[in-house]
């Protein structure tokens, strides 16, 4: 029986989604599987079409970017009746009939805290979150929270502003980032800004008022364009999760499920029962990795982002290794 | 001022009318007044007043003064609705048809017929003919919005509209004006035969032999003001417009001090 | 038709004898075009997907993805028809859905039948209620609904996240998803089949007694044969219609599931929506309004309570929609109905509402959401990327819209 | 005004002599009560923010906010007014200011002036020829704007992310991130004097001209102190715009930063297009056309090409929006833009422009587009929840314009 | 049937016009001819198709078939602007205003006055009071929308529009029909003045009297054809009347066959 995955993507607006959807698909086709998918475009409702109309046109097995992990979850019991197996791609599906492979979203979270804590130990802090209408926007800032919670505790931290990305859109972020720093009169020591896009709206807002580069900012995704402002020095880092492992992961053991393989029987799965709910489910989570000024060069040898896209307009003594 | 036959109380009355929009007097201190079985022509230049005034008793704007009476009794008109349910029916100058509706539902509109709590389109169509009919009024399809007719063909409507709902008042702002010469004809002949019911009828024309011919009395208007009023077997029609365009009862009397009659 | 020739001035004493079979059918040549259209885009998916499209299974799921907006886009006509607008539909959708989800697995502990009905009683009269106040702010004070409904759009929006600080409530009483179409939510062969015979029943029978009536009464009827023809076409597109959702079967039993809920759902709202508009004063007279509200007026109807009305209206559906959604995705989400006002205006402007106001088609509506869905449906079977996805959608709309703009046009010369 | 007492039939012979000051001035009171309820807005948020609201740096912040809107605002008043609506513009801005940033960064390899103006000229270009097609649409073909423009706000977000695979770009060229009001997108002190001197003496000139003018034809003029008071304050007005404007140092110099060029931008469409409405040709037949279709075209206008020149305009001015954004964020991204649509119209609403066709101002929507951005920026200082920020920004709105309905209303009695 | 003056080419001359809408059958084959400084009174019942064979003369709708000859030459009227083009100015009988612009707008809409390529306002309130002075209309605001005009002083603007601008050919569709007495002569007295200056005028009216005082001919249209011909001085009014009305020349006559004159 021939294997078709199924991918419902919850949507494509950021660019890393075309990296996982280019490893799925080329490591799906190393093993003669067929791929289809289907982009609910940040809707809910939409994904749940989708994933019917992939069981119409003949899943065997499906990849799910879940856009809400509650929401999601009739799609899976009627894939469940139907005998397909599914795997929650990158966000948790609490269902013990999904697999769950991902860079976990709540510790992407506390990355971003921690790179923000050792670059700035005390002072006014900001949180650029993400969309107010996907919960891993939430998860994130729980996650920054925690690792911050105890220098919030003694003071040496402030939170003085946190507002919510609407749609995850650069150009909100910035404003909202204007009006912290408005608010706060430039006295602002640090940004933790959930993903590269909304970074990137933080750093023209601090370029604005001169402070682009000396106010440490964090991010997630390693967009190109955030690693070129992380080689300028605008940026202090982001958190990469090289998609490209967790798609070609992803799609071995779409593969496996699809020929008959147990979830609990892939080979290096876990059980992970860290959701909101504790539901059990099988699992195999990759480590996300901190990408700063020190270790570009990583992404270079890692031929995820090229040296002249990252090194674009870096010269001069500040330019970071992975540029000279 | 000519005041219908005496002793008996008047159909309908204002005392005192007046409306103004932002600034414009259009109305001030209006006396009317009609008897059952009676046609007053209510004549007068363009933008005198009229339509603003009959409005008034129709319920479509509300008197910023002044009084309106029915049978000695004081009535506020606060709507169309109300006037309607109160006899007065109204056949307005702009003739305020909903162009995207067939001719049935024209004249039934507001009091469809129903049967069963549901519209009963069948009858409704069937009465539209009967009065359609009696105005010899050319419609090629009853079941076409009205909204490229001819405007003699719209003017029926709007006056089939009126009549058809058995009216005590019954308010004709220029009912004729697009009307042909037969259609006109049935027009006229339908006041004669409602004033024989009992019907009192405001008629506002231009047409003044049309008004001497169909009228008891006239009362004239100028910038909003009762220029005065005279019974039809009393003046002539030369007389009539002197007051139309000079404002003055002929004479040189003012107008409230000595009535023509 | 030639110009008539008889005696009677109005020309109507006379029953009009019509000439060719296509105007006895007297079909309105918009919903004519409308299914053509209809037809020829499932026909081009069916040939893309190499046979997926048209199967029992993937039009069972285009009836349920149509659900929503065919719920609340009738009553979107009679609010656009009335020279309104509501943007805030897409938040009543998401605000009482959510308020729904929360009644339903905090208020009610147990999964009850009666938990069930109090929730969805409790997120329509809501639903009803903000449509109501809407509806009175536009009547009585004469704010532009675009802004009172914007306003609408923005708090309500506001309030779904609020109800449980964006946290997504889960799941729901097994009774409430029954209202989603999922795996229990469809009513199965035999009831299916009850309920075909029974609207083929009335169908039959309504036909009859026009017929009969206006026969009695001399007023003009379709010859014999036509009606026949008429008659026997929507009594074969009911049967069709039950047959193709008894086609798929319960992956789990294997029985057929028969029609969802939310479609049965749609479908009453939709005929009972035809029926205000066609059968009573209320629906005359928001046609009235549409085209003339100054006439309305004058003619004595009561406007500022016919809008209240409407717009009652419209929130009543937008509930029903929620909870529809709500019961789909098993879960109250803030986000839910993002956007969807926008779905509904599209699908009440291709099915021929005009913005002017006035002018507006029930059916029409229905068929351009299941236009808009299909169109959604297919290319997802086609596996194009989305932003390509995107481009087609724009461009099939456009043209669509376009050849029965034109059509119409001819037809009128 | 008494009615007219003197002989001549139109009573217009003689001047009016009007009573009031306040009539005088002949202000529109529309105009005057947004200004106040703006004024209103921005104490409330003073007094609530502890004075950073009003402070130079938040005002010259608060206008570059406002200038993607305020740039799209006046073109969609001209759409509306014609009884139109365009959902486009958001995508076009999106997809234009994609283009741009391919060009800027891809096609001119260095950091020229004239790489930046030859990109901004390229995506004007491209937004116009857009915005013509889909007015080309519109006005031959007769389909309805919503649907042409919703086809358009599809295919252009799909088209602004196949540009580049949904891959955002940057940095763009320092000359281009000029449009943007950044650092160096400000004119600086000398430039604000320069320009502010200019526009105060052309106000001065075209007041005193107009004045003597309709005095010798004999025409009726305010008095002399009324006219000197309305003078006056357009002239404060002015000055106080410079003050605020250059009272917002640059960090690194501590030297005024003046107008920002995107706030320049802004303020030069708006009084051109508010030119256009009043003194050109073009623009009485736009609103003609609102007012009634069939009498534009009787009158011998030539309708279908008003409409493309309307819909061209506002792809332009889209376009143009997109440059700012584009510079501002300094990168294109796929989803610039997003919903731009709505705030616009919104903003053109608020202003009194009526969905219905035939009344609109362009000062209005202006102040429609300042309210809504104030009423944001404010919010954000405060730092009110996302969620809160919706349902307040949707009660004032409400309000705002409930306010100004019902002042009207009284007015005209 | 009647024609113009010998020897002389009509002004405007219609051959064989045809037009229908959706099955109702407007016009049928309609010929009818103007020479200059004629008026040409056009006769007929509601919804006999006068305002559509007026609608094609001046470019507002296009014939399904026909010609149209202006001094013999075939001349294609494509839109109202080729019309007035060719200097013919029509009064429409739904006025054709635009109800948010201003009573001088109105006036010299398409066609404002301009001083260095803007909008010279100034010169066409003054210029829009002239014309309206002429017509003794009452107005009490000049820079206040037309749309809560009555209906005689919108009507007198459809008329300063049409007039304003010097015509060959002025077609008037019931251009009195809402106005007062005084204001009816005004528009006569025009009528004439015009006629004297070579103007030719149709001239669509319900009132026979006026169409008798103004018109040299006159021709009656029934169910979309035209009935026949006359010079008013050949024939009575209750002539006319009766072709109105039965839709036949008096005395039996072929309409086509035996002309009157
Ligand atoms: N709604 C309104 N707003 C402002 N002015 C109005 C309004 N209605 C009427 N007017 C003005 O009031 C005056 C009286 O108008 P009205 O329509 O009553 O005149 P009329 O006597 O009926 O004239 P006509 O014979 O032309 O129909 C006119 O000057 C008119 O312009
Ligand atoms: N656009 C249209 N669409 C459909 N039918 C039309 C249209 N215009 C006119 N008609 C019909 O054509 C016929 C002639 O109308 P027309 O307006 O020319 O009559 P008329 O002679 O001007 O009548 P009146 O004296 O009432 O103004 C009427 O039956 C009318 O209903
Ligand atoms: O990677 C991020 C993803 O986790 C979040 O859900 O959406 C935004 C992305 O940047
Ligand atoms: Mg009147
Ligand atoms: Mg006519």
């Amino acid at each position: 029986q021939k294997v078709v995955v199924g991918v419902s993507w919850s949507n494509f607006q950021e660019e890393r989604w075309k990296t996982d959807e280019a490893a799925i698909k080329t490591q799906l086709a190393k093993s003669g599987a067929t791929y289809i998918s289907a982009d609910a475009q940040s809707s809910n409702e939409k994904q749940v079409s989708d994933i019917e109309s992939l069981i119409t046109r003949g899943a065997t097995v499906l990849i799910v970017l879940a856009q809400d992990s509650e929401a999601i979850l009739p799609a899976v019991a009627k894939a469940k009746a139907e005998g397909i197996p599914v795997i929650s791609y990158d966000r948790l599906i609490e269902d013990p009939w999904a697999f769950y492979i991902s860079f976990d979203n709540k510790e992407v979270g506390r990355l971003q805290a921690r790179m923000i804590l050792s670059a700035k130990p005390r002072g006014n802090y900001v949180f650029v979150k993400g969309s107010p209408s996907d919960p891993n926007a939430t998860l994130l800032y729980a996650g920054q929270l925690e690792v911050l919670a105890a220098a919030l505790k003694s003071g040496a931290i402030k939170n003085v502003g946190n507002q919510f990305t609407e749609g995850w859109q650069p150009e909100i972020a910035q404003r909202n980032m204007e009006q912290f720093l408005t608010a706060n009169q430039n006295k602002i020591d640090a940004v933790v800004a959930s993903n590269d896009g909304t970074a990137g709206g933080a750093v023209a807002a601090l370029a604005s008022v001169g402070l682009a580069g000396k106010v440490p900012v964090s991010g997630q995704d390693a967009d190109k364009a955030a690693l070129n402002r992380i080689a300028l020095g605008l940026q202090t880092g982001t958190v990469w999760k090289d998609s490209r492992t967790l798609g070609t992961e992803a799609a071995k053991i779409a593969v496996q499920l699809a020929k008959g393989t147990k979830v609990a029987s892939v080979t290096g799965s876990k059980l992970f029962s860290g959701g909101p709910r504790k539901v059990g489910v099988s699992s195999i989570l990759l480590k996300p990795v901190v990408i700063t000024k020190a270790n570009l060069g990583t992404l270079i040898t890692a031929k995820w982002a090229s040296k002249a896209e990252i090194c674009k307009g870096v010269s001069g003594t500040a330019a970071p290794a992975a540029c000279r | 001022m000519t005041s219908p036959p005496h002793g008996s109380i008047p159909l309908i009355e204002t005392r005192g009318l007046s409306k103004s929009f932002g600034g414009v007097h259009a109305l001030e201190n209006v006396a009317v007044s009609l008897a059952p079985g009676e046609v007053l022509g209510l004549l007068g230049h363009n933008g005198a007043g009229k339509s603003t005034l009959i409005k008034m008793l129709s319920g479509a704007y509300t008197a910023d003064s002044g009084q309106i009476l029915m049978n000695g009794q004081e009535v506020r008109l606060t709507s169309p609705r109300t006037a309607q349910r109160l006899g007065i029916e109204t056949i307005y100058q702009n003739l305020a048809l909903a162009d995207n509706l067939d001719v049935a539902s024209n004249i039934f509109l507001g009091r469809e017929l129903l049967r069963g709590g549901v519209l009963d389109e069948d009858s409704m169509e069937l009465e539209a003919r009967k009065v359609l009919d009696r105005l010899k009024v050319n419609l090629p399809d009853l079941k076409k919005p009205v909204f490229n007719l001819s405007g003699g063909q719209r003017q029926c409507i709007a006056i089939s509209r009126a009549i058809y709902f058995k009216a005590k008042v019954l308010i004709m702002d220029e009912p004729t004006a697009a009307l042909g010469p037969q259609e006109t004809e049935q027009v006229n002949a339908l006041i004669r035969s409602l004033k024989q019911e009992g019907v009192g009828i405001f008629l506002i024309s231009h047409d003044l032999h049309d008004v001497f011919d169909l009228a008891d009395r006239v009362t004239v208007m100028k910038n909003g003001r009762v220029v005065g009023s005279a019974r039809t077997d009393a003046v002539t029609q030369d007389e009539v417009l002197e007051m139309i365009i000079a404002g003055k009862v002929p004479g040189q009397l003012s107008p409230s001090a000595a009535p023509l009659h | 038709m030639t110009r008539l020739k008889n005696d009677s001035p109005s020309g109507l004493t006379e029953p009009v004898s019509r000439s060719s079979v296509l105007a006895q059918l007297n079909l309105n040549g918009r919903l004519v075009f409308m299914v053509l259209a209809i037809a020829g885009i499932w026909l081009a998916f069916h040939l893309l997907t190499q046979g997926t499209f048209l199967t029992s299974r993937n039009l069972w799921n285009l009836s349920v993805q149509t659900a929503s907006v065919g719920v609340m886009v009738s009553g979107m006509v009679l609010i656009i028809v009335m020279r309104n607008i509501d943007l805030s539909i897409g938040s009543i959708l998401g605000f009482s859905g959510m308020a729904m989800a929360v009644i339903n697995t905090r208020i009610f502990p147990q999964d009850t039948w009666w938990g069930a009905v109090l929730t969805l009683l409790l997120g329509l009269a809501l639903g009803t209620l903000v449509g109501v106040i809407q509806g009175t702010w536009v009547a009585t004070l004469g704010v532009p609904s675009f802004i009172v409904t914007l306003g609408g759009l923005l708090m309500f929006r506001g309030g779904a996240w609020l109800l449980t600080s964006g946290q997504t409530v889960a799941p729901l009483s097994e009774s409430f998803q029954v209202l989603g179409g999922g795996l229990n939510g469809s009513i199965g062969g035999p009831w299916s089949w009850a309920v075909g015979g029974l609207l083929m029943a009335a169908l039959l029978w309504t036909d009859l007694r026009t017929y009969q009536q206006r026969a009695r009464r001399g007023l003009p009827n379709r010859s014999v044969p036509v009606q026949a023809l008429f008659t026997g076409g929507s009594l074969l597109l009911v049967l069709g219609f039950i047959l193709v959702m008894n086609g798929y079967a319960d992956p789990r039993s294997g029985l057929p599931r028969g029609i969802p809920v939310p479609v049965l759902i749609m479908l009453a709202v939709t005929a009972l929506m035809m029926w205000v508009v066609r059968a009573t004063r209320f629906g005359r007279y928001v046609f009235a309004y549409g085209g003339n509200p100054e006439a309305a007026r004058l003619a004595g109807i009561n406007t500022q309570q016919l809008t209240i009305v409407v717009f009652g209206l419209m929130g009543l559906l937008a509930a029903l929609a929620g909870a529809i959604q709500t019961a789909r995705l098993n879960a109250g989400t803030n986000s839910t109905g993002t956007l969807a006002e926008l779905s509904v205006i599209a699908a009440a402007v291709i099915g021929g509402t005009s913005l002017a106001g006035g002018t507006g088609s029930i059916p029409g509506a229905f068929l351009g959401a299941v236009l808009m869905a299909s169109l959604i449906n297919g290319m997802l079977l086609l596996d194009l990327p989305s932003a390509w996805q995107n481009v087609v959608q724009g461009l099939v709309l456009m043209l669509a819209v376009t050849l029965d703009v034109v059509m119409q046009k001819r037809r009128a010369k």
